[in-house]
């Protein structure tokens, strides 16, 4: 029973209020449409007026509360009419909205709370033996590799026709100090970056802190340097695209192959003063050559002088009984209900086996609710190898031919996968596509080659990275 | 220079208690860290000491994990001021504040933090995340300091150690970036304890709950403890134009760039 | 025959860009604890996770479904899962939670990411030499 | 200049008791509310919804609230709200909810929706009349309402003060 207002509280209004704005016939009338219950389709309608300064939005969503006080529904009402926004207090209501906002330039401090970092998963289909088919090239183009591991189901020990090859992965160079300046020395390129593939990468820097360098094999030598350095070096270079308003750090590219690059050149001399004499930079370095037939001076001999020393990947192997695995069927990349997993679900279950994730929970159980997607399939053993090192792609490349010589004879497998992990501190991710750290600086790949080897490519990067090839 | 930074390890008298605080911090991944010193002049009449150089209490620094280099240690002096004839101190030119690489002020009340923003020579503005705030910010002298290079220190330890004060960090923290919008803010811890420190992601994540965006949050641990120090650098070098080199190699003269975007040449 | 196959192949070449489609992301944490005393087990472990969400972010973060994929009660290491959306709130509440049993503690986030698979191989934390 | 802005929330406590109502007042409201956010959105919501949030309005004889928060904050609010359980003053505890009415950017739109809202409810009582007396009651109390409304209309231009903080 209420009665109207009595003069008393009139006066209190008048003590409490706050500037009067006279929108209130608009205001009235939006409210009024709200009522009717056509709800939601006004919402944009009445936030578009609710940006010019009226409450209308807001007065819908009152309508809502006092229509169904109970929190789920006021929830999914606050999750839905602003699906940009507001994840904050709806936590369950967040799940449904699958891609995040994306970023915009004023995103309220509170709503921040419910953005995940951005993240891209490009994931592709083709068959290897095909003529145009471009899953080498993209093998190629990723430089910097830390990690290999191939998954092959029903089998248990490896395979032979992997031996050669695993034996042959390749021995890699770790050298201290050495200065920047030495990868530009002419004696240096003729000898290696011109006669085969010479990556450099160095060793224990931080992209988002420190200096960083890499030597592609096309000749491009890059740096990654903060502000101060860039000033002091005195070499062209841009600003970093993940640096943010105030640039902190630049990359410098300098193309050692190119032809205006000769020893006597202006351009040589300068780079080698900015690296010798106005700002001497030293790195450890992990290097390794890869040269087609013609023998040279290695790596080895010719930087004898300094802290050099060859290192050996490190190969595990394991074997994995009882794995759960999921049906895949090679020309659904989205996966069929009841027939087939899709890409997506097959990346998660992959990095639950590298992780030793249990894969058999309920959605019930208190602990974990991760389960193997469905339909899957238990296979009595699998076998997991992982080889860790500075791995060049040229290797990887063999080793994905080799995994589809794998399939030359009848195999209980239907599918393998070969797991490629990249540096989360290299300057580049693909080609010469810039990478960041951001908050995990992943970049990976994963093959999943079947039996009639058609191919799966799923190429993942986080936050500060361009899409992949 | 542009590595992790912790501003904030306050200095004890136990060095072994220092020594684990310094390794945990370098373990953590932060790359340098400044040694707090604090006065507060209600408590009787201290004098301002010399800094205590960080060589002589460490022989030896510990290894940056991750990295090959050695956490650098800087020293810094916090000056508590209640009442502003304690501002004398610091306008006068006291020998052995200069030797301090970091010097800031904690207000107590708005017309300290008035002044500190505006008139005091200072790198650091300390925010009170204790209790509630018995001020509230005002434009003008926030955005004097920002002008002036300047920073707003907010702790995030208080937050581990007490709900009641977990609150009041971040509603404090939310408040101060209102009026500041995410611009010069450095987080750092005052652990006591290795258990309370929290590594620069952590803390950078942190940063979101205290309304300050991913990149400026990031800053906060990273950039802007650069420039703070940069700025605790001008003072020692004539404004940051000219600077001496320890080796007697050569003086480098650089262009007349402002101070505090001054680029630091390593010694 | 391999002719044929191929052209089917070249049919069905099929690129699919996923933009934040991951629904979860995941975190992989340490446990410091003092020397000494009680270490918790898998399921004290996803209490104690919990009870700082629900600290930090009251019953709305305590509702954040989270799963504990591995944990390793010798060295207090666990992989978590946490939807997209969680992952400030979860951080966050980990980063401020000081005590557990009335003792110092401290969770250590080494790597977050939105892929399972990128937890395997962290590179900054890989030896080589 | 740039102004804070401010939500404002208007709700009615019900209960059923009707000894509650003469709980209803500032500090009990502010308390219950606080205690609910905690409860929900935990610390970090607390910290969040306190900064400028304060109980504006109270009228304990139609059980009327209007809360204060910022414009950032207001659906950790009013996603609390519905968790308010109870109400407590010296020592006497009562059942009841809150049941959120309107959201408002300014006390003005409040008020006028609380003054439409009574009238709606004046008019549902008139219906309801048993005896005369009543009805002219109601009826009278129907024309003052609608007398206010326009007093506030004709009075919003010497009507200058900015609740909101400014600087």
């Amino acid at each position: 029973m209420r009665v109207s207002l009595p003069d008393r509280c009139r006066r209190c209004w008048e003590n409490a209020r706050a500037k009067g704005t006279e929108r209130a016939n608009a205001r009235q009338q939006a409210a009024g449409e709200a009522r009717n219950g056509r709800r939601h389709r006004h919402i944009n309608a009445a936030q578009s007026r609710h940006c010019t300064g009226s409450g209308c939005a807001t007065e819908q969503q009152a309508e809502v509360t006092s229509g169904h006080s109970s929190f789920p529904a006021s929830l999914r009402l606050a999750g839905r009419c602003v699906s940009v926004a507001v994840p904050c207090l709806a936590a369950g209501s967040v799940t449904r909205a699958r891609s995040p906002p994306r970023w915009r330039m004023a995103v309220p401090p509170l709503q921040r709370l419910g953005q995940a970092p951005r993240h891209l998963l490009v994931c592709e289909k083709g068959h290897a033996r095909h003529a145009r088919s471009r899953h080498a090239a993209h093998v190629r183009d990723h430089a910097y590799n830390c990690r290999v591991s191939f998954l092959i189901p029903e089998c248990g020990l490896l395979p032979e026709v992997l031996k050669s090859t695993i034996e042959d992965v390749g021995e890699y160079y770790l050298i201290r100090n050495l200065p920047v300046h030495e990868l530009v020395a002419h004696d240096f390129i003729d000898a290696f970056v011109k006669k085969g593939s010479c990556y450099a990468l160095t060793y224990k820097t931080k992209i988002d802190q420190d200096n960083t360098a890499a030597l592609l094999p096309n000749g491009n030598l890059i740096l990654s340097v903060d502000k101060d350095t860039y000033e002091e070096l005195g070499l062209q270079g841009r600003p970093s695209k993940y640096s943010g308003k105030k640039v902190m750090r630049y990359i410098i590219t300098i193309d050692l192959t190119g032809c205006g690059f000769h020893p006597d050149s202006k351009k040589h001399n300068r780079v080698l003063w900015a690296l010798k004499e106005k700002k001497p930079l030293e790195f450890d370095f992990l290097l390794a050559w890869y040269n087609t037939g013609a023998e040279g001076s290695t790596l080895m001999s010719y930087f004898s002088k300094n802290q050099i020393e060859a290192l050996k990947p490190k190969i595990t192997f394991s074997t994995l009984r009882d794995l759960q695995c999921p049906l895949l069927q090679s020309n659904e990349l989205h996966g069929k209900p009841e027939e087939s997993c899709s890409t997506e679900e097959l990346f998660e279950w992959l990095g639950a086996v590298l992780n030793q994730v249990s894969l058999d929970n309920k959605s019930s159980s208190f602990l974990s609710t991760y389960c193997c997607p469905q339909p899957n399939t238990v296979v009595e053993k699998a076998f997991l190898c992982t080889i860790t090192g500075f791995i060049i792609p040229e290797k990887i490349i063999q080793l994905l031919e080799q995994l589809c010589c794998y399939f030359g004879e009848p195999k209980l497998a239907y599918w393998l996968t070969l797991t490629v992990h990249g540096f989360a501190d290299s300057p580049v991710s693909w080609r010469e596509s810039e990478h960041g750290f951001h908050k995990g600086g992943e970049n990976l790949y994963n093959f999943v080659i079947f039996r009639n080897l058609d191919y799966w490519l799923q190429m993942a990067v986080g936050t500060n990275d361009d899409c992949p090839p | 220079m542009a590595g992790f930074s912790d501003l904030n390890i306050p200095q004890g008298p136990d060095k072994k208690s220092m020594q684990g605080l310094l390794e945990t911090a370098a373990h953590l991944g932060y790359s340098a860290v400044a040694l707090n010193h604090v006065i507060d002049f209600k408590e009787k009449k201290q004098e301002i000491i010399k800094p205590v150089s960080p060589s002589e209490l460490f022989p030896s620094l510990p290894v940056v994990q991750g990295t090959s280099k050695r956490i650098k240690v800087l020293t810094r002096l916090t000056l508590v001021i209640s009442d502003p004839s304690h501002c004398n101190l610091l306008r006068s030119t006291s020998p052995n504040i200069r030797l301090y690489d970091i010097i800031a002020v904690f207000p107590k009340t708005e017309k300290l933090f008035h002044i500190a923003c505006t008139t005091l020579d200072v790198d650091l503005v300390c925010i009170n995340v204790t209790e509630k705030l018995p001020f509230y910010f005002r434009r003008p002298p926030v955005n004097v300091a920002i002008d002036r290079g300047i920073y707003f220190e907010l702790l995030y330890t208080p937050a581990i150690k007490d709900s009641t004060m977990r609150r009041y960090t971040i509603s404090n923290a939310i408040s101060l970036m209102q009026i500041c919008k995410g611009k010069n803010i450095v987080v750092s811890s005052a652990a006591e304890r290795p258990l309370e420190l929290r590594g620069p992601y952590d803390v950078a994540n942190l940063g979101l709950l205290f309304g300050l965006s991913e990149g400026e949050a990031k800053a906060a641990v990273s950039t802007n403890c650069r420039a703070a120090m940069l700025h605790g650098e001008t003072r020692k070098s004539a404004c940051g134009i000219v600077y001496t080199l320890k080796k007697p190699r050569k003086v480098e003269e650089e262009e007349t760039l402002p101070a505090c975007k001054k680029a630091k040449t390593q010694a | 025959m391999a002719l044929s196959e191929q052209a089917g192949a070249a049919a069905s070449f099929e690129r699919r860009v996923l933009r934040s489609a991951g629904e979860h992301h995941y975190l992989r944490v340490r446990l410091e604890l003092p020397d000494g005393g009680a270490r918790p087990n898998v399921a004290q472990f996803k209490q104690l996770v919990v009870s700082a969400l629900k600290e930090l972010h009251g019953e709305v973060g305590a509702a954040l479904p989270v799963d504990v994929l591995t944990y390793e009660e010798k060295t207090l290491s666990a992989i978590l899962r946490v939807v997209s959306s969680g992952l400030v709130k979860l951080w966050s509440a980990l980063t401020l939670l000081g005590f557990y049993q009335n003792r110092r503690c401290a969770f250590r986030v080494l790597q977050t990411s939105p892929f399972l698979l990128a937890l395997a191989g962290n590179s900054r934390e890989l030896v080589l030499d | 200049m740039v102004r804070f802005k401010n939500r404002y929330v208007l709700c009615e406590v019900v209960s059923e008791d009707p000894r509650c109502r003469q709980c209803i007042e500032d500090r009990a409201v502010g308390l219950a509310v606080r205690d609910a956010i905690g409860r929900v959105h935990g610390d970090f919501g607390l910290a969040c919804c306190s900064i400028s949030f304060t109980v504006k309005y109270l009228n304990a004889y139609t059980g009327t609230v209007l809360l204060r928060c910022r414009k950032d904050s207001y659906r950790l609010l009013c996603s609390a709200l519905p968790f308010v359980r109870q109400l407590e003053s010296r020592n006497q505890r009562y059942p009841c909810f809150l049941n959120t009415l309107h959201v408002g950017g300014t006390i003005r739109t409040c008020q006028k929706f609380l003054i439409e809202y009574n009238r709606r409810q004046l008019l549902m009582l008139l219906q309801s009349c048993t005896n005369e007396e009543e009805r002219r009651c109601v009826q009278k109390s129907l024309l003052s309402c609608s007398l206010t409304e326009e007093q506030c209309l004709s009075g919003n231009e010497d009507d200058d003060d900015d609740g909101t903080d400014t600087d």
